[in-house]
């Protein structure tokens, strides 16, 4: 399995290489971390108790290597807004982003592929044009205004969904009520994206001989679609499937904001303003890192999908 | 079997394909002979009903006494595979590269013959050996980028036969074959048309691939059949001026035309001019304008259609050739 | 002979009445823009306040034009270094090849790591939130996808037999890349970078609404966003216009690159 | 006659991706050993199937590519002992016409410009002189001066091949590589450019490479014929002598022909007149 043995070695390298640009980024760039928390009106006896505390005294690579450490024990270090371990933080917090990601890339993928199908069968026919149309303003609508869109129909207006917050798992029914908005919202934005890309991909396939020696064949349109058409055109879906999971990953961060979801992008809005230095590196590198993740089993998937990949061919 | 009657295909208004009449008897070898653009290889999808949707129809395909110009998608589908199937010109991409070679072969029996899985397994590796292809019990489980591309050709020669049809249509099967390679899969499909009784348009721009598998021709050019007959006739002796142009812009490599060393080079016959755009074809005779022969009339009048002889030849010229001199 | 495709028409008016507005807000705006009137809070259109006043006071088109110039601004510097830059590695890597191409390649796979918003952030959180790193953030995330596009693009010529031609007519490697690879891929990139402009306005905005993009006084459409978002029940009109603005321009420029790529491309299937 | 064109010995190898991670790279022998010599005036043609190391042995030739080992001498240089300037003032002595005559045009360039492309590595032309030869390429392959202006778009296959043929001579070069200049087109056109080729080479005196999986053409166009198969020539010699009397088994196979009833076809095509 040369390519799968190439592309661990592939997202180790890359991983590191988040590791370190998080790191300078965040630690070296800017000058004077414990400047960068305190603010420019602290004096400079609290900046130098800061840093002997936070051991910038040591060079850089010892810092580096010393945070890359803790990390591989899952010790991000400590917050110091919250002066507790940014890894209970995290933990805290994580379920609900999670959820939000998880829910969102399900029927992200559920809905692009049934409307890229449906728009590519009737390809010039009305129902292309109005999913066509549709997806283009999905595509153009920020999700944070149409959040707050929906927040106005179904929280100010109807009053049938809440409006932001989230009451915790405690409560499944009013915490799942919560996410119904925030949901929507991700999803039609990331569909419309990659509703477009199925159906110009199942086009684009269906014109391949492949596809026409399916039909002189006298397999049924359906047949055709399904069996030979799609699992050709997955191949750029997932592709572009990746990316957009990635654009998910961070549009979690701006909609948890709009609704007050005490997730991890709504612990890194708050750790900004409190220049929760260690908070956000943290999670700068986990979100990165999501993403890496997420690409790597993209690929994953083309070897299930495509036997010529499973050679080694590239 | 198929008596296809003024099958016209057009686009945007413009013909295509002009009014053919031509019949495929069973068993039947009939060569479709032209150049790029002169209507043969869409006269092959209109043979399945899979003209494309931008073309207009219009004219009669009977095929066993039903009529089928008009007919339904549902109704061609049923007779896809079963009446009649064909055979693309590229074998790598006219296979789908995610499915294993037995699947691709098994999908119409168990579509169409609802045949289980084990027996269109065993179908599919009978098909393999009638199509020649050694060790097929493994092939059965192989992806087509496995193969080599006379073998993928052979794959899908067998996928098409899967059904037993009655008329294999082949579209260029081996114009992306290597020489000796393509030599066999013709000598393969003229094979599998006499032990099956099975009909095979098989369609070319190489008069001597066509040579090498039929027995009658039809020469088309500009969307008109302008000539067709018995293929070894037609070649000997042509009668439309563009069937002994074509016939003659070839070089033959034979030891009666190699050269003396230091000896002139011979000209090369070649027709003047270049195929026009399909909007650009004449009104009349779709040659004229590039016809050593032409008279006035022809780019106004399209010819009607001579018999020659006994009937087995007709030539669509105004002033058709006089027979060549063949020798006793 | 060749109709323009809608979609160019469409993406055009749109963009055309933006950019317009932008323009126009150099010289002359209805209200000056920083001006604080709490008194004249909430005001409906009116002779004076055309698009009436938000909870400041302050004169609804006025924020508006500012925002729509402030918008085009960033998204204008941003792709416009980050497409330069990442054309100009894109045709080295395309030209040179082997070890060159591949380091290139992997440097922009690497970069695509950083989605923009998260790239912002880590910069807002480490420098400080501004329009300056807006800019940075924005050009930053533009280069790799321009690598890809235009080292792609440029490889797909290079492999032509004009290109071979060219080598064997004593062409240069510069000359090749400026004669033939350029005019080629041209159409390439401005599709690219029309597409890119309507994704830079949308991650502005976001910035924007999460307060690490263009800081006040200076106005902008996602701030306007999120401060009307606290007045929901209050004010709702104001969350109206500046996102139909931020839709009217995303819309308008990928309908426009949609366009300019029918116009590049003819064979290729119209986009809607 | 002078020698135009020698390979002695030339080789090329192109490496194969790894079939596992850190195993030992497979190579494709893409050309092995391969000597020939060509004399102004004369057609050397080359045959051999798809993957017989044809194509390599023109990029090899054209300097597109470096062998391995050998020497490739054009006009008496060692065209990769050469150095850079030196080679590009070469150039001008050896051209090639390329089999898609749809690829081998840049799309966005007027066909004049194309064809002046080969003049501006040569500092001593100016630009109405480039102009007169452009025109004067023109007409020698049978187009109007004024067709220098049209975008290759504009042109049929068989006159885009002419264009090329123009940007080929326009240096008036003693080499012309020809690599199956007529397989992209239809059988009618093919002649004419042939035959045009054929003129050409009579009046400007030129040595020309000609590359064809077709025997039949090479069988008519060339003087000499080298047969390649796996990247080896295995037979060359005078184009009657190596198609009547072959000596090895591939070129017996290559020429081998349908037995049996197609041959009475054959012979009637053969005789008509």
């Amino acid at each position: 399995m040369p390519f799968l043995l190439r592309r661990l070695a592939g997202l180790v390298a890359t991983l590191t290489g988040i590791s370190l640009v998080v790191f300078a980024v965040m630690n070296v760039l800017p000058g004077d971390p414990a400047l960068t928390i305190l603010g420019l009106d602290s004096t400079e006896d609290a900046r130098a108790a800061l840093s002997a505390q936070l051991g910038l005294d040591q060079p850089v690579w010892a810092r580096y290597l010393d945070w890359l450490g803790g990390i591989l024990q899952s010790d991000f270090g400590t917050s110091y807004a919250y002066r507790v371990p940014v890894t209970e933080l995290i933990l805290e917090r994580l379920p609900l982003t999670l959820t939000l990601g998880l829910l969102a890339s399900i029927l992200t993928i559920a809905l692009a592929t049934a409307l890229g199908v449906f728009a590519a069968a009737r390809h010039g026919k009305a129902g292309d044009w109005v999913t066509m149309i549709l997806s283009q303003l999905g595509i153009a609508i920020p999700a944070f205004w149409l959040s707050i869109l929906l927040v106005l129909l179904f929280a100010v207006t109807l009053r049938v969904l809440p409006s932001g917050g989230f009451p915790g798992w405690a409560e499944p029914l009013e915490a799942l009520k919560s996410l119904v908005l925030p949901v929507t919202a991700l999803v039609l934005v990331q569909a419309s994206v990659l509703a477009r890309v199925t159906r110009a991909s199942v086009l684009e396939v269906a014109k391949l001989d492949y596809a026409r020696t399916a039909r002189a064949l006298g397999l049924s349109p359906r047949r055709v679609m399904w069996g030979h058409v799609l699992p050709n055109a997955l191949v750029p879906m997932v592709t572009v499937a990746g990316m957009q999971l990635a654009g998910l990953i961070t549009g979690t961060i701006v909609i948890e904001n709009v609704f007050f979801l005490p997730g991890l992008g709504r612990l890194m809005f708050q750790a900004i303003n409190n220049r929760d230095l260690y908070t956000v590196q943290a999670l700068v590198l986990l979100f990165a890192s999501i993403v890496v993740i997420v690409n790597f089993l993209v690929d994953m998937i083309y070897l299930l999908i495509d036997p010529r990949l499973r050679e080694g061919r590239s | 079997m198929y008596k296809i009657r003024n099958l016209s295909l057009s686009f945007d208004g413009h013909e295509a394909v002009r009014s053919a009449s031509f019949d495929i008897p069973r068993g039947a070898r009939l060569g479709l002979v032209g150049e790029s653009g002169c209507g043969k290889s869409i006269t092959a999808l209109a043979l399945l009903g899979m003209a494309p949707a931008s073309a207009r129809v219009s004219g009669s395909i009977e095929i066993d006494g039903q009529e089928m110009a008009a007919a339904p998608e549902r109704l061609w589908r049923s007779y896809r595979a079963r009446k009649v199937a064909m055979v693309f010109q590229e074998p790598l991409s006219a296979l789908n590269p995610l499915k294993r070679v037995g699947d691709i072969i098994a999908e119409p029996m168990r579509l169409h013959l609802r045949l289980d899985r084990r027996a269109a397994r065993a179908r599919a590796r009978d098909l393999l050996v009638e199509v020649g292809i050694p060790d097929p019990e493994a092939r059965l489980d192989q992806y087509p980028h496995q193969l080599s591309g006379g073998q993928r050709q052979r794959v899908l020669i067998a996928a098409a036969l899967s059904c037993d049809p009655q008329l294999l249509v082949a579209d260029e099967p081996t114009t992306a074959l290597d020489a000796h390679v393509a030599g066999r899969i013709l000598d393969l499909l003229k094979r599998l048309s006499e032990t099956r009784d099975m009909a095979l348009v098989f369609i070319s721009h190489d008069l001597e691939a066509v040579a090498r598998v039929t027995e009658e021709m039809l020469v088309m050019y500009g969307g008109d059949i302008v000539e067709r007959g018995p293929t070894a006739q037609l070649l000997a002796d042509p009668r439309h001026p563009y069937t002994k142009g074509l016939i003659e812009a070839r070089p033959r490599l034979d030891a009666l035309t190699l050269r003396a060393d230091g000896a002139p080079r011979p000209r090369l016959a070649s027709i003047p001019g270049s195929v026009p755009a399909l909007a650009d074809l004449p009104k009349g005779c779709r040659f004229a304008g590039r016809c050593p022969i032409e008279r006035p009339a022809c780019a106004g009048l399209r010819p009607a259609v001579s018999v020659l002889g006994p009937g087995q030849r007709q030539v669509r010229c105004l002033a058709p050739l006089l027979p060549a001199k063949v020798p006793a | 002979m060749r109709n323009l495709p809608v979609s160019l028409w469409i993406g055009g008016a749109l963009v055309g009445v933006i950019a317009l507005a932008a323009l126009v807000s150099l010289v002359w705006t209805p209200q000056d823009f920083a001006t604080v009137a709490v008194s004249e809070r909430f005001q409906p259109p009116s002779a004076r306040y055309w698009l009436g006043t938000d909870q400041l006071g302050r004169d609804v088109l006025t924020q508006l034009m500012v925002g729509a110039r402030n918008s085009l601004t960033i998204a204008l510097v941003a792709v416009g270094l980050g497409g330069a830059l990442g054309t100009a590695l894109g045709l080295l890597a395309g030209a040179k090849g082997g070890w060159t191409e591949e380091i290139v390649l992997r440097l922009a796979d690497f970069s695509f790591a950083f989605p923009a918003l998260l790239f912002a952030i880590m910069l807002a959180a480490a420098f400080g939130p501004s329009f300056a790193n807006a800019v940075v953030a924005i050009a930053f995330i533009n280069i790799p996808v321009f690598v890809r596009v235009s080292c792609a693009s440029a490889r797909q010529v290079w492999q032509r037999d004009y290109v071979l031609a060219a080598r064997a007519s004593a062409r240069g490697g510069l000359a090749i890349t400026r004669d033939h690879v350029l005019p080629n891929i041209a159409a390439i990139v401005i599709v690219q970078a029309t597409i890119d402009f309507a994704g830079a306005i949308l991650i502005e905005a976001a910035l924007s609404y999460l307060g690490l993009g263009v800081q006040p006084p200076e106005p902008s459409w996602g701030r306007m966003l999120s401060e009307a978002q606290t007045l929901l029940f209050l004010a709702p009109q104001l969350t109206v216009l500046p996102g139909l603005c931020i839709v009217a321009t995303v819309l308008g420029f990928n309908l426009l690159g949609d366009g300019l790529r029918d116009l590049a491309d003819p064979r290729r299937e119209k986009a809607r | 006659m002078s020698v135009v064109l020698s390979l002695s010995g030339v080789s090329r190898a192109y490496p194969l991706p790894r079939r596992r991670l850190l195993g030992p790279r497979p190579m494709l022998q893409a050309l092995s050993d391969a000597s020939l010599t060509l004399s102004a005036g004369e057609t050397l043609g080359i045959v051999g199937e798809s993957g017989s190391g044809k194509s390599t042995l023109a990029r090899l030739v054209m300097g597109f590519d470096r062998p391995d080992a050998g020497r490739i001498t054009v006009l008496g240089q060692d065209i990769n002992a050469l150095p850079a300037p030196e080679l590009r003032r070469l150039r001008a002595g050896f051209q090639m016409v390329f089999q898609d005559p749809f690829g081998s045009l840049d799309p966005r360039r007027p066909v004049g410009w194309s064809i002046a492309e080969p003049l501006l590595a040569d500092p001593a032309l100016d630009a109405p002189t480039r102009r007169k030869r452009v025109a004067e390429a023109l007409e020698q392959v049978g187009l109007r001066p004024a067709d220098g202006a049209k975008f290759p778009h504009q042109f049929s296959g068989g006159q885009r091949q002419r264009v090329a043929i123009a940007r080929g001579i326009v240096t008036r070069p003693r080499l012309l590589v020809a690599d199956e200049p007529v397989s992209a087109l239809d059988v009618s056109m093919q002649g004419q450019i042939l035959n045009l080729l054929s003129d050409l080479q009579a009046q400007m005196g030129l040595a020309m490479l000609f590359i064809s999986h077709d025997l039949a053409l090479v069988a008519h166009q060339c003087d000499r014929v080298a047969v390649m198969h796996r990247g080896r020539i295995v037979e060359s010699g005078p184009v009657a002598q190596v198609f009547s009397h072959p000596r090895e088994s591939y070129t017996r196979s290559l020429l081998a022909r349908p037995e049996t009833k197609s041959a009475d076809n054959r012979e009637l095509v053969n005789n008509t007149p």
